[in-house]
Parts: structure tokens; sequence; C-alpha cells
């Protein structure tokens, strides 16, 4: 009922090993980009990027992805659409409304101008 | 009935129109779900820490090298479900239940170390309502940690019954399926780590 | 995992059904008809009960600070000292009825009830995918409704937030909790049946069934399920941070230096209200699809049957419901126009917003074609279902103004909000959902319902509906605004006062509406007249098993031959020819 | 509220701001708009209805045709959304959400809204707002103001009543103590949620000297009905001799 019933088990079983070699790998590099204290931003993207791989080769070897069937890999595709409507829209409008962003008894409002003040 | 002429094609066993058995479909469905679920909370954790005054780093805070631990031994028990599931293929019973048992026993591991983790928080006097930050530390590794426990019990069953439901035709996709939702626990945790403790 | 229970089990159960226990037949049932009626009376229940809940608003609306008659003395003393209700279960009220309606009664019913019977039946199936899990999703559905009514008893009493439940309101609230957990129970309930759904109507469906021969329902139904599927995990997430800044003091949606009453609050702070809100329409605007959806596929399939002709544009409608649906996912912050989002951002929401209205209007252009050419049936279903076609499109027309961002200003939680919204789920899928009943109630019991009570049930209904929300738009556009437990405290409602009245009688004759329709249904479950196994004449495959179906539903697997609708085929005697005929098998 | 009645009545209320006519004119047209697309659609709904009801030994016609003008509605209410969009709403969105007087040319204020009252602040001779603190909140300092402040010294503070000139734009900062709330005057046409946490600009410019109604339109906790206050717009003159008259929250006598 699936590929690696027919294919041979112990080339199934050596590519899992590896895996679990390359994700070893990662996990320590991963703790050592972190120990260079890279700024946020640019620690935040290898941070994820290094995430990104991992789980890429846990779905694709693991959980038989590669060589899945359209529907599934369509199902995901969908799934992660989505994904980026709900992050990327929120984000947006939370940065953009960042600057007005003030707790009461915050800096008062002559501080703080309005975003754009072209009128008339 | 009488008037409708119709032809039958026998029973269709697998009830697969679509040539995916139910069960993956349904669990392929439900992380779907999941996914959209984790990425709510990533979202959260971004916008939060976007927009906070103060974030911490989360090497000054968590203890990195547990969770560096707790990593590996998540990781671990992935390759031992999946090894699990080759042996069902190989209808090897006793190595089923060797990677099976170690896959449970790699779980309990990894709640223990998070429990340990936790304690030491709350003896330091670091609550969710302490600030933020902690708000969201506590939420998403616990939730994760409430799909651990979830997979245990999961995988315990299995484990359990495979002495009467080995020789059932559905017993290996009992297994992938386990194993799927348990890869996709892990995957949540590749993610969770570096986001709380390494960046 | 499951997949084996539907066939292991189902192997036994086909033939042992009658030897099972009377709990394990009617009550934990697996069997996917059961359970269909099972979600059919709870829903019904919980609809009428929402329905009383607004029955009390509308009297406070109405006549502001009298007390209730009649049964004013009935409630409690501390909810309505003297039969006034107070502000607190104003609020409850109508927070409760929100709830109650949507996630409690009109998703079960059109979802849960019409597709877990139906849907199997018309793909040919024998049963759901996961029969254990469609038990599993009404036994948390029962659960999460029995929290949202004993809220009312317990002592911080319901929900009092509205059904959008914004923080930080609903965090200094009574009475959130409960709702938080009961909306979980809801959730998950949803999760599994939408999986069960997808799965089934994938996988299950009889030789010959291919996509194109799916009947409008079915597609209608899988749509929804991909919406509840992926949008309502984000209200779960959400929901989760909601409910541990109520349990265990995270400020999630609490920003620092908040002062309630006079004192400030004991909160860590850096949380963002406007999240929740982001988070709570990315679900609740797909959900308003979810509500309407089923609806336009029961519309469907009932215009298809009465005018005796295939639906028009069958494919352009399967369609506009994949377009409806995908992009109902980029369109939530509409509702957020003036929340304080980004004004640059409700731009963008702006577009995606008038987009999506073509597609509805597309539906609808094709459900109307249909009549074109058709030998209409006026029955009792089809007239619920011709009055869905222009009252659903006052609905949608009333969206308009409250799309478009600049006259939203002005609208914006107003009447017209109250008025449009219900236009939409009262006069559209709720008049859908009765045709419905009236068209598959033969199938459901064997019998079919009084028609002369029907017509009555239909006149009255569709009158006293308008009745109730028409005027909203009048107040709306005086200003109006919702929420108000005294409207005339302040002074945009009070020259429109007159209208809220008109409303609350026409909400009390709707309940009156209803009785002979409650009566006609429980009576002909047992009395009335003995139907034929397809009474309508219908060609889709839910009419080729006997009414009611057995356990199992097909003697044999069915085989399917052609396009759902093919009615009044050229050259051909009758003018039906069922999806199941072999061709040529009657001239 | 006698007064107030007057300016409502069974149609859109009195207009008194620059932006109101803009947002009649788009609830004008859209609804004119809404009752042609109805009646042009009923007519043709009840001629189907009529025409082809079941009539003995008639067959409905069977036969696909694809007519193409069954796409008309949708392309006309695509047609009519993307003008409404291009040439109506955006510009005047901008105008009314995005671009906002500067504080140089505008009459400024601070609204705070609480359960369930409105606080304004107004920012006395030196035009400056005091410093506030959430610690100083108190029965007798509702705003909280801080009085070691210089700038707060001749802050004027005003509860459930606002008051206006005419003849420049108001310019608002609009936040809330507690729970959102949200500012909405409906003679002015204007709307806006005052969020906890936030400081939202709000501005708009009286066009009509007299009395108006400034509600709560969220729902914010059970009194949420008589969250309310009165609006007077004066002419120039009349509201710096309105100001002269009001004494600062911390004024000398005291």
């Amino acid at each position: 009922m699936n590929t690696a019933a027919s294919t041979n088990h112990s080339a199934q079983i050596k590519s899992y090993l590896m895996v679990f070699g390359a994700l070893l790998v990662l996990t320590v590099a991963t703790v050592t980009a972190s120990y260079l204290r890279l700024p946020a931003v640019l620690g935040l993207m290898v941070g994820l990027a290094i995430a990104t791989v991992k789980a890429s080769l846990v779905a694709a070897f693991f959980m038989h992805l590669k060589g899945e069937r359209l529907l599934i890999y369509g199902l995901l595709g969908l799934t992660f659409l989505f994904v980026v409507f709900l992050f990327t829209l929120p984000m947006i409008d939370m940065s953009a409304i960042g600057i007005n962003r003030m707790p009461y008894g915050g800096a008062n409002a002559m501080a703080a101008p309005p975003p754009a003040t072209a009128h008339h | 009935m009488n008037t409708h002429a119709t032809t039958i094609s026998g029973h269709n066993p697998e009830f697969a129109t679509t040539g995916i058995p139910n069960g993956k479909l349904g669990i392929w469905l439900f992380l779907s779900s999941e996914v959209m679920l984790f990425a709510t909370l990533f979202t959260s954790y971004i916008v939060f820490r976007t927009s906070a005054a103060a974030w911490p780093r989360g090497w000054d805070v968590l203890n990195v090298p547990l969770a560096l631990v707790n990593t590996l031994v998540l990781i671990s028990s992935s390759v031992t479900i999946v090894m699990a599931y080759a042996k069902t293929l190989e209808r090897d019973q006793k190595g089923f239940r060797l990677f099976m048992g170690l896959t449970i026993a790699l779980a309990f591991v990894f709640l223990g170390i998070k429990t340990f983790e936790y304690r030491s928080k709350f003896e330091h006097h670091h609550y969710p309502s302490s600030s933020i930050f902690y708000a969201v530390y506590f939420t998403t590794t616990g939730l994760h940690a409430l799909h651990v426990i979830v997979g245990i019990i999961w995988n315990s069953w299995l484990w359990h019954a495979a002495a009467k439901e080995w020789d059932e035709w559905w017993f290996p996709g009992r297994i992938e399926y386990a194993g799927l939702y348990w890869h996709f626990v892990d995957i949540v945790w590749i993610f969770l780590f570096p986001a709380l403790y390494l960046l | 995992m499951p997949e084996t229970a539907a066939l292991s089990h189902h192997g036994q159960d086909r033939h042992d059904a009658h030897k099972l226990p009377w709990v394990n037949k009617y009550v934990f049932s697996i069997d996917h008809k059961v359970i269909g009626l099972q979600y059919l009376f709870t829903s019904m229940f919980f609809l009428l009960f929402g329905f009383m809940l607004i029955m009390l608003i509308r009297w406070q609306l109405a006549f502001p600070g009298k007390p209730i008659p009649l049964i004013g003395g009935l409630l409690s003393q501390a909810l309505a000292p003297g039969g006034i209700i107070t502000p607190e279960f104003y609020n409850a009220l109508g927070a409760m009825h929100g709830t109650i309606m949507v996630f409690l009664g009109i998703v079960p019913m059109g979802v849960g009830a019409f597709g877990n019977y139906i849907l199997p039946l018309q793909i040919g199936a024998p049963d759901m995918a996961f029969p254990r899990l469609n038990m599993m999703s009404y036994w948390l559905y029962v659960p999460g409704g029995l929290l949202m009514l004993a809220s009312f008893f317990l002592p911080g009493g319901a929900a009092q937030s509205g059904w959008t439940s914004y923080p930080p309101l609903s965090i200094i609230n009574p009475g959130q909790t409960v709702w938080l957990v009961g909306m979980l129970f809801l959730i998950f309930s949803s999760l599994f049946g939408a999986i069960n759904f997808l799965v089934t109507g994938l996988n299950m469906r009889a030789p010959g069934m291919s996509l194109w021969r799916l009947p409008v329902f079915v597609w209608a139904q899988l749509v929804t399920s991909v919406l509840l599927l992926l949008a309502f995990p984000p209200l779960q997430a959400a929901a989760i941070l909601q409910f541990m800044d109520r349990v265990a003091g995270t400020s999630f949606y609490i920003p620092e230096g908040l002062i309630v009453g006079g004192q400030a609050l004991a909160a860590s702070g850096g949380g963002q209200p406007i999240l929740w809100q982001h988070l709570f329409w990315f679900l609740a605007h797909p959900e308003v699809y979810v509500l309407i959806l089923p609806a336009m596929g029961i519309v469907a399939e009932i215009i298809a049957n009465n005018t005796r002709k295939p639906l028009y544009g069958y494919k352009e409608i399967v369609y506009s419901m994949f377009f409806i649906g995908g992009m109902s996912f980029v369109v939530w912050a509409h509702h957020m126009f003036i929340s304080g989002m980004s004004p640059a951002l409700g731009n963008f929401f702006l577009v995606t917003t008038m987009i999506i209205s073509v597609p509805s209007v597309a539906v609808l252009t094709c459900l109307v074609f249909s009549l074109k050419g058709g030998s209409i049936r006026f029955t009792t279903p089809m007239l619920f279902a011709l009055a869905f076609l222009p009252l659903f499109g006052i609905g949608g027309l009333t969206g308009l103004p409250l799309g478009l961002t600049v006259t939203d200003i002005y609208l914006h939680d107003t009447y017209y909000v109250i008025g449009h919204f219900h236009y939409v789920v009262v006069t559209g899928t709720i008049i859908a959902l009765m045709g419905g009943v009236y068209h598959w109630f033969p199938k459901w019991f064997g019998r079919k319902m009084n028609d002369a009570w029907g017509r009555v049930h239909f006149w009255t209904t569709a009158i006293f509906m308008n009745g109730i929300f028409f005027p909203m738009f009048i107040q709306g556009l005086a200003g109006a605004q919702r929420r108000l437990y005294d409207p005339t405290a302040q002074a945009h409602n009070i020259v429109t006062q007159p209208l809220n009245i008109v409303s609350s009688v026409s909400a009390w004759l709707l309940f009156l509406a209803q009785i002979p329709f409650l009566v006609n249904f429980f009576h002909s479950i047992f009395k009335c007249e003995k139907s034929e196994e397809n009474p309508w004449r219908a060609t889709t495959l839910e009419w080729a098993c006997p009414s009611p179906p057995p356990h199992g539903n097909f003697d044999k697997t069915p085989h399917v031959y052609r396009e759902p609708y093919d009615y009044s085929p050229e050259g051909y005697l009758s003018d039906w020819r069922p999806q199941h005929q072999e061709a040529g098998a009657r001239p | 509220m006698e007064k107030l009645i007057n300016n409502y009545g069974w149609g859109l209320p009195v207009a008194a701001s620059t932006v109101a006519g803009g947002i009649d004119f788009g609830i004008r047209i859209i609804h004119v708009a809404m009752f042609v697309i109805f009646i042009l659609w009923a007519i043709f709904f009840t001629y189907l209805l009529i025409r082809y009801r079941r009539m003995d030994g008639v067959k409905a016609d069977a036969s696909h045709g694809r007519l193409i003008w069954s796409l008309a509605p949708d392309v006309v209410v695509l047609i009519f959304e993307i003008s409404l969009i291009v040439l109506y709403a955006i510009p005047a969105w901008s105008r009314i959400k995005i671009k906002f007087p500067t504080p140089d040319e505008s009459h400024n204020l601070e609204i705070v809204a609480e359960q369930f009252g409105w606080i304004i602040q107004y920012p006395g001779a030196d035009a400056k707002f005091g410093r506030r603190s959430p610690a100083l909140v108190n029965a007798s300092n509702p705003m909280g103001l801080d009085p070691e402040d210089p700038a707060a010294k001749d802050d004027v503070i005003g509860v459930n009543e606002l008051h206006l000139p005419l003849g420049k734009p108001t310019l608002v900062q609009l936040t809330s103590k507690d729970v959102i709330h949200s500012f909405f005057i409906p003679e002015f046409r204007i709307k806006q949620d005052a969020v906890p946490g936030m400081k939202i600009p709000v501005w708009f410019e009286p066009t009509k000297a007299g009395q108006y109604e400034l509600g709560c339109a969220q729902l914010c906790g059970v009194g949420h009905a008589i969250m309310r206050a009165d609006v007077f717009v004066h002419e120039a003159a009349d509201y710096d001799a309105w100001m002269t008259r009001q004494r600062p929250q911390f004024s000398p006598q005291e």
C-alpha cells in the first residue's frame, strides 16, 4: 500500500539514517549560529531557513511526501497559501499601526504626529 | 429499487476513489488544520515580538542546552517511529515493538525534561503572567507538550494493539498514520526551538 | 486509522443492525443517518432556543424598561428583577443569541444534519468514511452546546461580550471562560466533521460518480468542509490565547496601562487587542460562507428538481463556489475598516471584498436562469427555494455599502449591519434549510409533510421575516446603533423607535408561524401519508434507495451513468432519468 | 435630547461636517443602484415564474444552451463595483482616513474613552497637552493628568461634553482606558474605534453650529447604551469665549 513496501527495505532504512544524520548536523548548526549572536532580523532569517530545511527533510523522507499523490500536494499547497495570508496580512497591519501603539499615559499626541500631513 | 435498472460493478472494498486510503487522506487533512493552528501561533509570536518594547533573547532566560537535548530526543523519536513502520512492513513484530517502545520512551524523556524546565521557571517565579515573552513561551510549548501527550497515548495504544491486530491488513496503515502525526509534532518543535530559544 | 472502523465495523453492522442494543442504535450510533437526525433535532432545538433569547431582547428594544408580560415573572430575579431584564442579562442574551444561532443552530443543521444524511446517499456510499469519528463529532457538539446552555446558570452568567468576544472586554467581563471552552468543543466537532466529509466525498463515491457528476449539494458541502477545516484552527488558537488571558493571567490581548473602573489592571501588558479581531474574522468571514454555501446547495437541488430541467450553468456554479471559498480567506478585514486597522490595508480588503461579490452574483444568476425553459412545480420546498433568490439577493446587495470602506464608516455597527446579515442568514440560509426539510422529509421518515400547512408556514414565515429585518435598514440609515440596552437612551434611535416595535411584533409572529411547522413536522413523522420511495421524481442517488434507507443504505452499490440533473431528456417519455439508470434502459 | 432629536429623521441625519456630503453621496448612489438592479431583476424573475409555470402537456426544455447574456449581471456588477472603488471609495477613504490635517492648522484634542463616558482634554493656551499617568487616575482627575508637568497646568478637562469651533478641522487623538469603544458622531458621518494601548488620529471639520450627539458604537459593557456625550459646535468667536470661561484641571484657586 506504500512505496516502501515494494522498494528495497534496507535502502529505505539507509535513507532514514542519512536524514537522521543531516538533522543532527543541522541542529548543531542552528545552535552554533545562535552563538554568533546575529542581529535579530538576520538571526531570524538564518534560524527559520535552517528550520525549514529540517522540516522539509522530515516531511519528504519520514512522512514520505516525496513521491506522494497529487491530491495531498494540492491540499498542502492550499493550506500554505492560506498560511501566507494569515502570516502576511495581520503582520503588515500590525507593523503599519505600530506608530499608533502607545500605552495609556505614554508620549503625548504631539510627539507622534499622524502618518501623513497633506491636507486640502 | 424495482424500476431502477442498475448494473452493479461489485463492492468497492477500499472506498478510495482517489486512490489514497481513507485514513491517509484523513490524517493529512487533520495535519493541514494543525498547520493552520500552529501558523496562527507563529503569527501571534511574530506580532508580539516585533511590537514588544523589550523581548529577551532566548539564551538569556531559557535553558538552551536542555532544549538542545530535547530537540535531539524528539528527532531521534522521529527516526525510531519511522523504523517501527519499516519493521511493520517487514512483518518483524519484535522490531516493531522495540522501535515503537523506544519512540514512547523518548517522548517520555522529552516530557520529563520539559517538566524540569517548567519547574525551574516556576521556582524563579516566571509564570505565563510574568511577561508577554513567558506567555508566548508557556502557551506554545504547552500546546506542543499536549500534542506530545496525545502522541504517547496513540503510540502506546498501537504498541498494545499489535499483539491482537498484527496480521490485520489495516495494521501497517495505522502505524503510518500515527507516524505522520508524530513527525508533525517533531516539525513543530523544529520551528519552536529556534524561535523561542535561539533568536 | 479509523478507516478500518468504516470497513470492519460496517461489515458486521450491515447484517447485525437489528441486534444492536437500543443505546448503540439511537444514542451512540455510528450510522450517518441516525447521526444526521440527531443533528437535525438538536440543532432545531438550539435554533428555537436562540430565537427565544432574541424574543426577550425584542421586548426590551420595543418597550425599553417595561416588564415582560406573561413570562417576565418566570425569569430569575437576578436576571430580570420584576420582569425587566438587566443590562447584564441583555448583553448575555445578545452574545448567546449570536453564538447559538451560528455555531449551535445553523452550521450543525446545514452541515451536520443535511450533510451527514444526504451527502453519503448522494454519492452512493454506505456510510461516512469514519463512522466513529462522525459519532464523536456529534458527541463533541452536544457538550459544547450544553456548556453554552449551562453558562446561563453558572455564577458568572453567560458570556456578555457579543458573539465576537472582542478583548479586552471579553477578558474583564464575567462568563467568557465557559464560552471559550464551549467554543473549543464546537471547533473540534466541526474539524472532525470537515475531515470526515472531505474524505467521504472524495473517496467513497460510487463507481461512475466522477467529480463532474456530483450534485451541487455535495460540492457545496465539500467547499464548506475545506473552509471549516482551514479557517477554524486560527480561531482555535486565538481562543486558546484568550483562554490563557482569562485563567493564566497572560496578556495576549491586554496592552499595558489599562485602567478598569478607576483601578489599574494587574497584567503584564504587551498584548494586541486588534490581533484577536484579525484571527476571529479570519474564521468568521469564511464562517459566513459556511452558513450560506450549504443553503445554495439545497436551493440548487430543489430548483433542478422542480423546474424539471438540468441546472443552468452547473459548472459555473461549482467554479463560483470554489472561487468564493478561496477568496473568503482574504476578505476578513472588511469587518475591521474602522477598528484601528491600518487604513491603507482597508483599500486591499475593499478590493477583495468587491471581487468576492461577483461569484455570488454568478451563482444567483445561474439559479434564476435555471427557471428559464422549465416546467415549474410550485411545491412547498420549491416555494422556499424561490423565496431564497430575491431575499438572499437583498442580503447580498445591502452588503455593498458595508463592504465599501467609505460608506462603512457611517453604517458600521448600526442596525444596517444587522439587517444585512440577517437577510443573508435568515431569509437566505434558514429559508433554504426549511425548504430542505420539506424536500428531504420523505427521505428521512418515509412520509410526506402536509402540503397545505407547509404553504401556510411558508407565507407567514416569509412575510414576518421581512417584517423583522427590513425596518432595520431604515433604522441603520437613520443612524441607530446596534447592541444598545435602551435604544431610547440616545437621540439617533428615537425617531425610528416605532420600527423597533414593528420588528418585535414580527419576531413574535414569526415564532407563532413556526408552530404549524413544528406540529406538522412531528405529526408527519408518525401519522401522515406514507410517501413513495421517490415522491419528487428526483434523479440524484439519495432517491435510489428505500425511504428511509436501511442500514448500509443501498442493497447493491449503485453505478452512476450520467450528470446529476438529467431532467426532461430529449427523446425520452418521462421527464427524468436517474443518475444510476443505465443508458437506454427506458426509452 | 429634544434638540438632538431634530437632527434625526427617517432618512440620513443632518449632515454637519465636510466629509458628510461625500459619504451621503455614496450611500445614495448605491441605494439607487441597488433599487434599480433589484427591480429589474424582480421583473425578470416574476416573468420566468409565470411564463414557465407547470402547464399540462408542456415539457421542460432541457437544452443546455449557454446564454452569453446570463453573464450580464456579473459584468454589470463588476463594472459598477470597479468604478465605485476607483472613482469613489479609494479617493474618499484616503481623504477621510489616510490624509490628516497638520496639528498647526487644526483644533487639537485628546479624547479618552472609558466605561462609560468620554473624557476630553483641551490643551489650553500653551497648545500643549499635559502628561498623563495611569497611576494618577482618580475621581477628581479622570484623565490622570500629571500636576508636575507645566504643560498640564492650563489643560481643560471635559467629561461627556465636547466643544468644537467652526472654521477649522478638529484633530483628535483617540484612545481608551479600558476596553474598545467607538467614537461615532452620526451627524458628522465619522466613526473610529478607540482601542486601549493605541492612539488613533481622527479628524473632521464641522460645518454647522449646533448640538450633536457622540455615541459609543462598539459594545463596551453594561453601560454601552448610556455612553454618550453632547457635541457643541460654536462659531469661532463663541468658542474662544467659551474656552476662556473654563477652569483648568489644576486651577490656581484649588
